[in-house]
Order: C-alpha cells, then structure tokens, then sequence
C-alpha cells in the first residue's frame, strides 16, 4: 500500500503551475525526493502537510486524503522545514517539549520524549541552553527532534543537510538512516545527490512540476558497460592516451588529467600494459558506475534554465 | 561616482520602492484620516448639526491632528527605516559594495524618505482646506489662501526636521521606531504641554509658534505656552534639520552593517 | 560520540485532545510571559487604582458621613473598568502579551512547526489569545471581583446586592467583553506585522491616534457628537452593561472592531500557511 | 605565494577580528593572486569574517587588509573592480521590484549609461541561466534563482576581484555544474576569484589552491598536493580492489616502508597505509604485469580535499 498516492494533482501559486496534474505513489521506506530548483519538491510537501489547497486532482497520505480540515492525520505527519525555523525564548527541551504537545502527547510524556529525541539527535549535552544560540548544526538537530518528537510514521525532510559542513552531513544522514530502519518512512528533498546516494532506497524525480524520473535506485544506476576513470603520472603527457587509443580503447579527456575509458572487457590488465608501454604509471582507477548526477541530468536535460 | 550623481540615483530608485512598498497603504490611510473628519463635518454641516466656521475646521485639523501625530509618525515610519529596511530586505550587501560613497548613499535614501512624507502630507492638507472652507465660498477660500500657504510650508519644514531626527535614529539606534513613539507621544506631548524651556526641545512647538491661534502644539494640545519668534522657529526647525541629517551620515559612514 | 545506541523508540502512548493543545500553546506563552519581571511590574502598577477604590470602599463603610464622593453605588465598578481602560493598564498589558503574539511567530518560522502539527488554525489562535485575555482579566475582572468581595466582607446586611444583585454579573461579562476586544485587536495587528517591535509600535500609533483625531473631532470641530476612539468606545459601552440607558454606536464600534479583526486573522494565518 | 611575485590583488596582514568577546579571526596571514582560490573550514571556522573584511563590509579589529593596495571598507575606488556574492540569505524586498530593474539599476551605482547599464544587465542574467525570468519578481524567485541573480549582481560590471560565499547552496546539481565551470573560465581569464564552500568535492572541481581555516586562524594555505606532501606524519592510504585480497596482501606484506596492511575477503579490498606511496604503485605495476596479479581498482582516499580536510581539522 503506498504512503503516499497523487492522481493528476495541480497545485498553482497565482498564474504559475507548481504541480501540473502530477501522477505518483510512494511506498513505505526512505524515498529521495530530486528535482531542479522550482521543480515543485517544497510545493509537494507543503500539499501533504494541506497547507496548500490543490487546485485539481487528489493526494492521499497513508491511506487517508488530505484536506484542509484532515488536522487529525497530520498527528502520524513529521515536518522538517527547509527554513531555519525555532521556537523563540525556548531552550532546546522547552522547544522539543511544547512540539510534542502540539502534536497530541501529554505534558509529562512529551517532556520524557523531548529529552529522548534530544539524545538521539546528538544534543544531549546542548539540551538546556536557548535554541537561538545553537549553530547551524544544531539548530538542523532541534528541527529534527521537533519533527519526530510526536512519534509520526511519515517523516517529511526538506533539504536537511543544507548548510552543513561535511561531519554535521553525515551524522544527519546516519540519523536519517537510522529512523528508516525503526519503520517509520522518510521522505526526503534534498539537491544533494550524494545524500540521496547514500541513504535513499527508492528516488523521485520531479521536473517543471511532473514526475520524470522514478523507481529503485540499484535499479537506476546499474552501469552499461565497463567505464573506468584513470589519472596517471607521465614522463611525456599524451603517450599513455595515444598508447591506449592503439589498443582500440576509447578514451575520454575529463578536466585537469583525468581521463575515461571504456573497456569491452571488465579485465585491467590492458591498461597496465599501455601504462608500461608509454612509460606512465597509473596511480587512480576507478570504476565508474552510471551516477545518478548522470541520470539526473540526462532525464532533466542541460536545458533546464531559468526554472 | 560622483556624490550628487549617486545621490539622486539612490533618491529615485528608493522612491519607487516606498510608493509600492505595503506600508505606504497603512501611511495613505494615516494621512487620509484627517480628510475623512473634513467630509464628516461637510456632512453635519449639511445637517445642521454644526455650526463651526470652517477656516477654523482647517485650523483644528491643522494643529490638533496633522502637526502634532500625523507629521511625525508618517516622518517615523519612512525616515526610521533608511538603513534597516535594507538590512532587513537582504540588499544592503548589494549596495554597500557599489563604487557609490555611504554619504551618497544614505543622502538619497533621506530624499526619498522626506519626498514620500511631503508626497502624502501636502496634498492631504489641501484637500481638507478645500472641503472644509469651500462651503463659505470661493470668496473665503481666496481670502484665507495665505493661511493655507503657510501652514504648506511649515509642514514641509516640520517634515525635514522629523525626517533628520528620525533618520538619525534609523541609523543610530537598535530600536528606532520604540524610540520614535516615545518622543512623539512622550517626550514631545509633555515638553509642549508643561511650562518651561523644554518646549524648546521639540519640533511640534516651533510649528506650532509658526501658526498663530491654535494649541501648544503636542499631542494633549491644551495652554498655550509662550511663543518662540517666527525667525527664530525657522531658524530652530532649519538646524535641528541640518544637524541631525548631518550626524546620521557621520554615523553610517562608520557603521558596519550586519 | 554515541549517536545511536540511544537509538529512536517508538511511542504508544496516549493522545491528547485538541484543546489540550492549544491550551499547551497558551501555558509556555504565559510561562514566558510571568518570566519577565517588566511584565508582572506592570501587572502591579495596573492594581494600584484598585487599591485606591479599595481605600474608597473601606472609607465609605466605616464613616457614613463622608462626603457622597465616597458612596458606593454599582456605577463605581463600572467607572472602575472604564479607568482601568482610559488610564492605559489595558492597553499597555495587551501590548505587553499580544504585540509580538503571532508576528514572532511569522518571523521565526514557529507558525510553520505549530501548523505542521495536528492542530487547526482556530486551535493555533485560541493558543495564543488565552493569555493576552487572561492578562486582560488580571488587570480588570479580577481586581474588580477583589473590591467586591471586599464590599460585601464589610457591609453585612449585603444591602449593595440586594440593590444590585445583577452587579457581579455585569461587572463579569464587561471584563470579559473588554478582554474579546482587546485581545482579538491586538492579534490581529501583530499578524499584519513581521516583528513584533512594529506591532507593537502599530498598535500604539492606532490606540494613540484614534484617541487624538476622536479629541479633536469633538472638542474643535463638532462639540456635540462625541466622536468615538478605540477606547472611548470601550469605555463608553460599559453602561451597557449596568443596564444605564447607553448610546448604541460605541457597542456598534466595538463589535465592528472584533469582526474586522477576525476577518483579518483568518485571512492572514491562511496565507501565513501558505507562504511559510 | 611565492615571495617576489608582483603586489597581490588581496594583501591581509595580522588581522585579527572580535565581535564583543567572540573570536572571528585571529593573526591572520594571506595573500592572494589571480586564480580560483577556494576558503574552507568548517561552520564557524571564520570564513565569512574573511570574506567582511575583504569586501569591505567590516573592519579588522588589528592588523591591516588591502585590496588593490587600498583599505577596502567603504572604498568607492576599491569596489569599482570588486564583485561580491554575499552570504545566502533571504532576498525579501518589500517592493515589487522586478530582477532586470534591480539589477540595471545597480549597474547604474556603476557609472554606466543607461543603455550599457540595460545591455549588461539583459547579458549577464542570460549568461547566469535566468533567461525568461528577467521579468519576474524578486520576491517570486525560487532559492535556486535567487542564488543565480545573486551572482549575476556580481559580475554584471566585470569585476577584477570576484568574492563569493558559499554560492553553492540551493543550487540543483545542473546551476551548480554551470556555476563551477564558469567560476574555472572566469579564474582562467586572468581574474581573482575568491569562494567558500564546504562542498568539497565540488569545490575540487574548481580549484586546487585552498586556504584551510579553522576556529578564526589559517591552518594552511596553497596547492591541495603541496599541503598533502608537507603532512609526512599522516601516512598515504591505499585501496586496492581485487578478486584474491589475501594472496595480494601476503605478497604486499614484504615490502620494506609498509606502515600498515588490511585486507577483506567479503569486501574483496586490501587497504594499505605507507610514507613512500611511490614504491607501492611501481609495486603494483610489477605484481599485475608479472605475477599476474588482478587490481581493478586502485584508489588513494587521501588526495581529495575531503581527507586532507578532515585530517587537519580533526572534525
């Protein structure tokens, strides 16, 4: 049963179409939401959340349609705003505390899952001084508490590792991964392919407000054909190219030096063997997999100004 | 960029933005209240519910509601936001990384503050003068033509001496417009009404020692006080002008904005 | 660090009702609010005028022969309400707790988090009036029921209530009356702000201005139609409430006044949702 | 920075910045030439300090910065061959002004007639992928077009010195490709670039002259490969990805200046950490030519910036 069903839903802001008649199922487990800037991911999760009122079409979340005055579902919704949003004059426990409320829990249960949302997001020690003065990080740690503090099964991520540096990325990310493996589903919107790489099982790719691309991600970016990227040290740059364009490889000049190459074959050996011939030495091979960046690309097409 | 040039730039663009920007609505209706209790009277005057001559109507409306609240508080809201609605549009970075001097700047942006003020403020007095006096006959309304003159240019010089004072403390302060309620309704209403020499202080009591026969000029418009010169209220709104628009650009050019 | 082995449980507990939630809201505002010792300074200063009716009280009972100034009659509570009014206690308390209500929460992006939650923008707004109407009544209803009671402690042949037994009453539903207003009228200007700062300063200019046009109108233009500010109506409608024979237009200005100010809080928490 | 070299484009002397008792930078040294230089460091590490200062937005506390020779704050002359993205923030403008106006108009602060001012403008939203949307509202741009309007602000009045704060963010992966090759051309044609990011394999694409900060000082500054060889104390990772990892791993394991060795049947991996990565390339060289071994991929996770910086600062 899918979590979340759209048939032909158009959502508009004023003249300008954000979701044109968008056909879609989501199923249960952590699915990367993709899309150019202005593709109409934040308008689709905002139409989840009936923030937005569609102007044709429905969308059904776990099982349930969404209205205006569906308040009750959005109790099994978590929402992760892309904006830095906070409680104001509240530490982090207040904060995480009074959400949980909201969200339908008792004073004092709310107040036991703030501090158990707050040791699971890392903030443990950070618990009791005022939001305003947490860093970016932390400020992202607090947005994620808040969303999951009232226990949702649906949680909503909106670019959750904007503005992170590369530690505070990966430890989101393993959050993210591990929510997913207590059962509840994530749905997440990011323009990071590599976070989408690394945590996602399923992806959607939504472009000018349809949906272009979808489906398993092993299933998307298995490779046709060996592709290798190669970087070598030469005593005369040049040689080991033509070296392996006479053994019939086709190669490819990547910038600064990198180069890739397509075998018929998946053996390497041949590559040592021009190396050696052309006196250079291959100091990085890699094997090159179809990236998602790749597929990304060629389903939104370089065209894609001015969205 | 020569400093003229910049400034009139500035003053330009950042005047199309006040004329569209949502609170020049709320500001249209502030200026427009008086005109609405002009009409108000043409209509008990119809009735006959009031017989009040209507040069002194103007002189009410002039005194009781445009000098002392309508004035200052349009003067507030547009000269107290010279630096922090950039600040809070997120284009102050743009412009403060132009070839253009922060004097330049900042003196187009007062401009274009003091024309949007004089831009609501004037008409509005007009118009009210024609409703409430037209009823007397044209005649009346050649005759009392001077006064209707002079009360236009003490507005405009009250104007240029609230928009230095509140522009100066859009640049200064943390919380210009806390700042400016107090003064007006604070400071500016009390000074005006106790005896003293703290009237002197105050713009609302030189425009007010500029139009003979009406209140002391603050908000709780009640004995009159003595009067300062005509010369030297003039004088008086001109400095306070001179120097506070002076101070502000003194200020910003050594700000560093967030 | 040990991020995980205090991995994510999750919860099967019970579920509250919705205007528990709200009233969630209304609790932490008013936690913050009582905080603030700005704000409970200005909670005192708003009963020193109860304490100057209490002595009134006390003055009348223990020497009849005082001058009449000093009788008690049912028009004293409401002159007391209508002075709580125009002496600004109310103004400044509603200021003080609904100026930056919604408008910090707009800014802050709060409003996004609570409307994510399985709450309606009704439960969202009785959050957040609860304690403007509470302060409200802290500085009206209750000192008002206090001379009462004080009244009645020390006349024991109860001869005001038996005069006047509807008085507890009114003095009740014209507290209540003043808190609607004020609360719905200051929330609705902090929704149209995007800082509470410029709220705050809104509402002031708007109390502050109706007040001088309404002066003027009526002291230098038209003597005789008492043109009604923002609280001279409020104050003027009490006497609907003592059963005194009362002009209509202040009621007709103060009910006009909270449905605007609805009308405006609908309209922008629907797009508030909207645009977050 | 090679001693000598004519006077650099940005000159920062002792500079040392506080903001009340918060540090933002402390001593700071650097210079910079023509070229794509990219600044790098984690979340509070001062790199927006840095970048107030050159831009002229701030003053240091102590010590000197020059641009183009002069003190950059609230210099007329510095910022006529100045471009600057600042740091992302919400763009909200309370008018509704339109992109195309907006940015005529500050090219209008540029001393350019009002025809040159309109031809730059319609160029320079083309060139940054706001075609058709010159029309539109600022207030209407999405996070993405934002981002591009905010560079073609920047270099609308071709700038000599180009500084840019985190100008990635909000870009989907096509703006930021186009943002990066066009930052190499722009660097290329003998220009001053100056960005920070902290998406640094993307940033590698960019440039290899990096400055690395951390907590307000300057940890190292110059080619990625330089600083790599100056850290001898971290030794080189190697990955090898082969079919028979333990046969690979036992021939390896003689090989004089080994710091360490691991191998993995499942993974099918050896993983090898030495101070003299040479001798173990030509090593494999020998084994796959000679011995028949199998290497089908062989990786060094150290030379991407994302090891080096992680390395020096600890994150």
């Amino acid at each position: 049963m899918p979590i979340v069903r759209a048939q032909g839903l158009t959502v508009r802001y004023g003249a300008r179409e954000a979701l044109s008649s968008l056909d879609l199922e989501i199923e249960g487990g952590v699915t990367g939401l993709l899309g150019p800037n202005g593709a109409g991911k934040s308008t689709f999760l905002k139409t989840l959340l009936g923030f937005l009122a569609p102007a044709q079409g429905l969308v059904e979340v776990l099982g349930r349609p969404v209205s205006r005055t569906a308040t009750e579902l959005r109790r099994s919704l978590g929402y992760f705003p892309e904006r830095a949003v906070y409680l104001p004059e509240l530490n982090a426990v207040e904060s995480v505390a009074l959400a949980g409320e909201i969200g339908g829990l008792a004073r004092k249960d709310a107040l036991g899952r703030a501090h158990e949302m707050l040791w699971f997001t890392g903030l443990g020690e950070a618990r009791y001084r005022p939001v305003e003065e947490f860093s970016t990080g932390m400020r992202q740690r607090t947005k994620l508490a808040m969303a999951l503090v009232h226990d949702p099964d649906l949680l909503l991520l909106d670019e959750p590792t904007s503005g992170l540096d590369p530690s505070g990325r990966r430890q989101m990310l393993d959050l993210v991964r591990e929510i997913g493996r207590r059962g509840i589903s994530v749905l997440l919107s990011t323009h990071l392919l590599h976070d989408v790489e690394d945590v996602c099982e399923r992806v959607v790719l939504l472009h000018r407000g349809r949906l272009v691309l979808g489906g398993r991600l092993s299933e998307l970016s298995q490779s046709s054909g060996w592709v290798y990227e190669i970087r070598a040290r030469e005593e005369e740059p040049g040689r080991f190219r033509r070296e392996l364009a006479s053994r019939g490889v086709e190669t490819a000049e990547e910038h600064d030096g990198l180069l890739r190459v397509t075998l018929q074959e998946p053996s390497t050996r041949l590559l040592f063997e021009a190396a050696e011939k052309a006196s250079a030495e291959i100091r990085h091979l890699r094997r090159f997999e179809k990236s998602l960046e790749d597929r990304f690309l060629t389903a939104v097409g370089e065209g894609t100004r001015g969205t | 960029m020569k400093t003229l040039r910049g400034a009139t730039l500035v003053a330009r663009w950042s005047l199309g933005e006040l004329l569209w920007s949502p609170r020049t609505l709320a500001m249209g209706a502030l200026a427009g209240a008086p005109l609405g209790l002009a009409l108000a009277y043409r209509v008990a005057l119809a009735f006959r519910v009031t017989k009040t001559d209507g040069a002194e109507v103007f002189a009410a409306l002039v005194s009781g509601v445009f000098f002392p609240f309508v004035a200052p508080m349009l003067s507030l809201v547009y000269a107290s936001g010279v630096v922090r609605d950039d600040v809070e549009a997120g284009t102050m970075p743009y412009f403060l990384t132009r070839p253009l001097s922060r004097a330049s700047f900042l003196s187009g942006k007062m401009l274009a503050s003091f024309t949007m003020t004089l831009a609501l403020v004037l008409p509005s007095l007009v118009l009210v003068y024609y409703v409430v006096v037209s009823p007397s006959g044209w005649g009346e309304v050649g005759a009392r033509f001077p006064n209707l003159a002079r009360n236009l240019g003490v507005a405009a010089l009250g104007l240029v001496a609230y928009n230095g004072i509140f522009a100066l403390a859009g640049t200064v302060l943390k919380r210009p417009l806390l700042a400016g309620l107090f003064f007006i309704f604070g400071w500016q209403a009390v000074a005006t009404f106790v005896p003293g020499r703290a009237r002197l202080a105050t713009v609302a009591h030189y425009m007010s020692s500029l139009t003979p026969g009406s209140s002391s000029g603050g908000v709780f418009a009640g004995l009159v006080g003595e009067r300062s010169s005509p010369l030297m209220s003039i004088l008086a709104l001109a400095l306070i002008a001179g120097s506070t628009h002076a101070l502000a650009i003194a200020a910003f050019a050594k700000k560093e904005v967030r | 660090m040990p991020l995980y082995d205090l991995s994510y449980r999750r919860f099967e507990g019970p579920r509250t009702s919705r205007f528990r939630r709200s009233f969630a809201l209304a609790r932490s505002a008013a936690s913050l609010l009582l905080r603030r010792r700005s704000f409970l300074l200005l909670l005192a200063v708003s009963w020193i005028p109860a304490v100057v009716r209490a002595v009134q009280i006390y003055v009348a009972r223990q020497f009849p022969e005082a001058p009449d100034f000093f009788t008690i009659t049912p028009e004293t509570w409401r002159e007391f309400l209508g002075q709580q009014v125009r002496f600004l206690p109310v103004v400044l308390v509603s200021l003080a707790t609904g100026a930056s209500a919604i408008a910090s929460d707009f800014a802050s992006g709060a409003f996004t988090i609570y409307l994510s939650k399985p709450i309606s923008r009704f439960d969202y707004v009785l959050g957040k009036a609860m304690p403007v109407a509470g302060a409200v009544s802290a500085v009206t209803l209750a000192p008002a029921l206090a001379l009462l009671l004080l009244q009645l402690s020390l006349a024991p042949d109860f001869a005001l209530l038996s005069k006047a037994p509807w008085l507890p009453l009114a003095v009740t539903a014209y507290s209540l009356f003043l808190a609607l207003y004020f609360t719905l009228s200051v929330l609705a200007v902090s929704s149209l702000c995007r800082s509470g700062r410029v709220a705050g300063a809104g509402f002031a200019a708007l109390v502050f201005g109706s007040e001088i046009v309404a002066r003027t109108a009526t002291s230098r233009v038209f003597g005789a139609p008492r043109f009604l500010s923002l609280n001279g109506s409020a104050i003027d409608a009490g006497r609907w409430f003592f059963g005194e024979s009362a002009a209509v237009a202040p009621l007709v200005v103060m009910i006009g006044v909270i449905a605007l100010s609805a009308l405006v809080l609908d309209r922008r928490l629907r797009s508030g949702e909207g645009a977050q | 920075m090679s001693a000598g070299a004519p006077e650099p484009v940005v000159r920062i002397e002792n500079v040392s910045r506080w903001y009340g008792n918060v540090l933002g930078l402390s001593e700071v040294e650097l210079a910079l030439q023509p070229g794509v230089v990219a600044l790098l460091g984690p979340n509070g590490a001062g790199k927006s300090t840095l970048i107030r200062l050159v831009t002229g937005l701030i003053r240091p506390s102590s010590g000197t910065v020059s641009v183009f020779g002069e003190p950059p704050f609230a210099n007329p002359r510095v910022h006529r061959r100045l471009g600057v993205v600042p740091e992302e923030e919400e763009l909200r403008p309370s008018a509704p002004v339109r992109a195309r106006d907006f940015l005529v108009y500050l090219l209008r602060l540029h001393d350019f007639e009002i025809e040159e001012a309109r031809r730059r403008a319609e160029a320079t939203l083309v060139e940054v992928g706001l075609e058709g949307a010159e029309g539109t509202r600022l207030r209407a741009f999405s996070r993405g077009m934002r981002q591009r309007f905010r560079l073609a602000q920047a270099i609308a009045h071709d700038p000599d010195l180009l500084v840019l704060d985190e100008p990635l963010t909000g870009l989907d992966p096509v703006g930021r490709r186009e943002l990066i090759d066009w930052i190499r051309g722009f660097g290329a044609r003998g220009k001053t670039v100056l960005v920070s990011s902290h998406i640094l394999h993307e940033v590698e694409l960019m440039t290899r002259e990096v400055v690395l900060m951390t907590a307000g000082r300057i940890l190292a500054s110059g080619n990625i490969y330089e600083i790599r060889r100056l850290m001898d104390a971290h030794p080189h990772h190697i990955l090898i990805a082969t079919p028979t990892p333990k046969k690979l791993a036992a021939r390896i394991l003689e090989e004089p200046g080994l710091h360490s060795i691991a191998f993995s049947e499942e993974a099918g991996e050896v993983r090898l950490e030495t101070r003299e990565p040479e001798r173990f390339y030509r090593l494999l060289h020998r084994l796959v030519l000679e011995e028949n071994a199998t290497v089908d991929e062989l990786t060094s996770p150290d030379d991407n910036l994302e090891a080096v910086f992680h390395y020096l600062v600890g994150a």
